[in-house]
């Protein structure tokens, strides 16, 4: 109840402070927290990347191993897509099987890179029907200030950059690099007492009526897009948010994916 | 979205069914198909048959998860088994948990919840066969039930997809065309005003596209909202004799 | 406890029309309510049939797919039965994994099939040991006024009558048609205040003290029972339920299963 | 129920392990072998070995499954993992989720649920060895185990399963006899009164064999009511002293 | 509630029993009860034992299968041990999938057979990298009334004493006997008022502040060791318990494990 | 421990990684690294990297675990999928729940439950990059996670293993020296009163060796109580303007 309470008072600041055309911070409408990536930095990954958007913290590691593919794409490697809410990140999650909020992010996240055709599924097929390498795209959030989305997103792209191949582990030659092929970037805006806000933290999140997440390409086409939250959104605002949505993409496409 | 465009969709300007561009697939909707729910109805568009129905107002379960300044909405889209090419295992797996939060948020701005602290008003969707489109379906079905069921609500929902094949934008996709097309953009909306309750999109389309897309899906989102409340009218004129019944 | 009180004044008003040898609709004691059966009306599946009795309403769907013998019958083809009670069908029916209910709905129902020899097995086979046919009967109730099982067993059975082996998707080449070789009925009698009530609706479910369910063949022999509930029976009550079984069995056989 | 029926298990009128066609299996019973239940039971028929405890009346768990008016019965029949040929994997199955559920109505009308509002009497069956015929041995093991924890019953419950071989009615199949025969018929009765609690089938059967069998087997049921009296009587003349301790 | 209570006085009881020297049973400080030792009763299973210690009983049994090979060890057979705290046994037990405690118990007597290499895992490849004999070992509770760990561990050693290797079931031919190279022994020691107590009963694990199991091998040296409970040890006592440790699993070896 | 030892762990005295046999790995911490947390702590040692949470005291859930008389202790050791070779599939395994019972019982004699009826106190481990020794990394970073987040302590924890290779007793075994080496001891204490609060220990080791290992793991306890002392001490002369402002 405490708790609730709370929730409550913290809304209200969020929104008396939109309404008077600011943000916690100090920061514009339309502005990024401080975004920090470091990419590799786990050894047992075949590529890795911890994203920071503020206080907000997404460790994604990718694991590259040897299996099956699926029966209706048999000359494709695979992509797995997997997001823990661990509790160490958030007074609000729980241990336990993924729930909708854990299940959508990974979905969200999966969508980008594979709707964008990021990676070329085709370059990971070793024997069709028989051997293809699975892509197992981890994203494990360390600390939840809001708008894990992006952070995981950019995280998992982040990763997917230095990827290695691990041929040598089973006993295979081959190329080792697999060079991406796009980078999709999501950037997610939250509708708060009428304004578009990028990058919601979590109070903002929780003051918003709805957010929208656009993921686009390194050509400024969409690859995906995801309305979450209990509000509506008019026509105009979409459309705003999309181009929004494009550009501030573009900015971080330049200055944190730039090896591509 | 596949990649392969090799099959050709659009032959002559038609697609594949015959329709046009900018066409719906016919839609039938029956209301009250069922006894044990409080609200109910069968709908199918072209290829696609779903069932929905609503339980409540009622009891919260479990305790914990009670809001005590509203009801709360659960919503659970299922496919059986049997309806899709390769037997579906039962129970819920990610995409149906996706589905059914995007779909619930589409009905959290029109359901008055707060009328009812602490209750659930519950929303199941049953897909029995499928051919694209079946979230957006689910959701028209939902609505006629909820309103079916007699739950307070400030409007109607109803829910299409367009989407992108053989480069083209095009309303409402069969599963061919969602097997092998270029992007598919689900939308739900309230019509009277043009609120959009859900969006989500995947695939490949340019910002024109989109805006397009967009346009032409709320379009037809208004057409099948006269076509839910046509059947809800059509039903009401004719149940008043049955209401009358029930109120003994 | 308002929902407890309801219950026990249906119970009570069950178990008075009984006593007065009358039921609700008007039926007698040994009278199922209408039925209908439809088949063939999903197309993904290949078999299927909607049964309704009374407002009691089941989807039966049958899907057939390439997969292993079972280690001690590897020259047989498959059976798996399921149900699912949605709970979509019944207020008292929850999410989540099969319960005792729905378990014991699929095995009843499982047994008629089975215990018949309705399918020739053996006619499943592809290779030995290997590759067989695997028949998945799918229960999916719609609707819950009662009865279940019956509805399930007769939904099962007059899906199956018009079962597709889908060889050309397997790039398989072979008979299509699998007939059956038996059509097993389930009657479920209740016995509520010391009389036999055929086709027991919800209320009556709920009055009865103990339900039998008797499963025949084509030729009057026995291929399953089921009693369940929780009162007792005596072995004249027993045996008459299993004569008026079944009868009515061969009654629902000649009116609904005809094409075999 | 197997189809072939190649396998002889009738020669010369004897079955394969010489007994003939209405005789039982030896039963052996011990009462109380479990210090921390409350009241116990060691069952063998023939190769089976079953172990069964009674646990209540005590608080029922979770509190929402309570019923205020009377008792709720638990009943988990379960096998070990080794008591099977192939291994069995630990936890409930399909098959023991439906054995304990009939297992569990087959004690309802004897058992005065209505003493013990909200509580729970709970029995638990464990299959150690088998050899067809588990769950009668758990029913027949299970109803001394709560005459021995204590929990008021109208009478005991007697269980037995009559099956066909070869074409004929037999009682009391063994695992040979199940996996070669016909048809299998389990039953649970009140002795005194002759009462039938419990009643599955599968198999062929015409209706006179199933007539026959339902005798045969009712018949078999009160020889096993004599054993359950027998040992329980022996029980607790022997253990009067330890009642004197317990009481003080 | 009013269970609790009961649980405080008893450990009260043991508490001012063992201030005075004394145990329950009349037992010395270093004594175990009374232990018995009965192997091969179960048909269905390869091995098996019934160990009783006091009232506390446990049947182990274990299943010999053929399986594939871990990856990682491609010429070796497999070890699976597993414990079933079923309802049967004791008030505390709850249906449902292992908790922390059946858990710890698998693993502890999982280590002692598995670290004292008592089973030559060579001798259970058939085809290397494809077909081992996998051993399941089953602990089943029946009855607690304390130290599971040593009654469960002495079970598991005697079953494997006369383990069968079931090749004719599997159309196999070779050796059907298992010879063990070692008899890995527990013996589990409670700190109750500063003193150890051999082999505690239910009321003395309760009444304890920590427990240690050590498993100690045939020449003497140790295989495995588990500290458990809410307590602290010191130094000398965990050298102590260690001593004492690998006396009584000598006398238990001699007097129950004589076949060896 | 596997069985080869064919590949030398120790050459020419020292170890692959250049240490002597007494010789920690480096170790480095840093506290109040989350800011959702109530306390945090990053901690590497060697190739291990761990980041610990501490949440609480709060209200515990589900209510029925509650303990009237003192807090309940939550311990969820974890491991993230990527931070091992073969990718670990999220969620709980038995390794998992050992090591996280075995953990929190090494906090029970330390942190003052009784101060905080009903309530749960929740540590959350989870480990990012893995070789060898992770369950002590684990406890030593909640050591001082629960220094950060206030919980009240008599003392902290500090943890070490010991292992043997090539026959030696050496300290804080590498992966590399786990997977070819012969015994494994895990122990956690608290230094200054030399408690022992966990212990375990796999493999092979003479009574002797025990003894030598246990000495050697004790004595290494105290180097990393003083690492933790000093982490703990640098943050909190660090963080005093920032306590002052929380104060506000």
């Amino acid at each position: 109840m405490g708790l609730e309470i709370i929730a409550d008072i913290r809304k209200d600041y969020v929104c008396n402070l939109v309404r008077g055309g600011k943000r916690e911070e100090g920061r514009g409408f339309r502005e990024y927290r401080e975004i920090s990536v470091e990419r590799d930095i786990i050894k047992r990954a075949e590529g890795s990347a911890r994203v920071k958007i503020g206080d907000t913290e997404v460790l994604v590691g990718v694991k590259v191993e040897l299996g099956e593919p699926f029966s209706d794409t048999p000359d494709k490697g695979v992509i797995i897509t997997n997001a823990e809410l661990v509790p160490l990140a958030s007074p609000e999650f729980e241990s336990g099987p993924p729930n909708e909020n854990s299940v959508q992010l990974a979905r969200v996240v999966d969508r980008g890179i594979r709707e964008s055709k990021a990676i070329d599924l085709e370059k990971l097929c070793i024997e069709e029907g028989e051997k293809v390498w699975i892509v197992f795209i981890d994203v494990h959030v360390l600390d939840n200030d809001g708008n894990l989305v992006d952070a995981a997103a950019l995280g998992a792209i982040a990763a997917l950059l230095d990827i290695r191949i691990p041929n040598e582990r089973y006993g295979l030659t081959g190329e080792n690099t697999l060079p991406m092929r796009d980078t999709p970037v999501a950037v997610t805006m939250a509708e708060v007492e009428g304004n578009i806000l990028v990058d919601p933290n979590f109070n903002e999140e929780n003051a918003a009526t709805s957010r929208l997440t656009v993921i686009s390409n390194a050509d400024g086409s969409l690859s995906g897009m995801q309305k979450s939250g209990s509000g509506g959104l008019k026509e105009e605002e979409v459309v705003e948010m999309v181009e929004i949505g494009i550009e501030k993409a573009r900015e971080i496409r330049e200055k944190y994916l730039s090896p591509l | 979205m596949k990649e392969g465009t090799e099959r050709k969709l659009i032959i002559d300007g038609k697609r594949l069914d015959g329709r046009g561009f900018e066409e719906l697939r016919p839609i039938k909707i029956e209301i009250g198909v069922l006894k044990r729910a409080d609200g109910s109805c069968y709908l199918e568009v072209g290829d696609n048959k779903v069932i929905a129905a609503v339980y409540g107002p009622r009891e919260m379960h479990p305790r914990h998860a009670q809001d005590a300044k509203m009801a709360v909405i659960k919503y659970r889209y299922n496919m059986a088994p049997f309806s899709v090419d390769d037997r579906k295992r039962p129970g819920p797996d990610r995409r149906s948990v996706e589905i059914s939060k995007v779909s619930r948020e589409a009905f959290d701005p029109v359901i008055m919840k707060e009328y009812y602290p602490k209750m659930a008003i519950e929303v199941y969707v049953e897909m029995l066969q499928s051919d694209a489109g079946t979230r957006t379906a689910g959701i028209n079905a939902a609505s006629v039930a909820l309103a079916d069921a007699g739950i307070p609500m400030t409007d109607l929902v109803s829910s299409i997809a367009v989407g992108k094949i053989d480069g083209e934008v095009v309303l409402d996709l069969t599963g061919v065309e969602d097997n092998n097309g270029e992007a598919d953009m689900p939308i739900a909306m309230i019509a009277r005003t043009n609120t959009i309750t859900a969006l989500q999109m995947d695939g490949h389309l340019t910002k024109e596209e989109f805006k397009r897309g967009l346009k032409l899906a709320m379009g037809a989102c208004h057409q099948i909202y006269e076509l839910q409340r046509a059947a809800l009218i059509e039903r009401y004129s004719k149940s008043e004799g049955r209401e009358e019944k029930k109120r003994d």
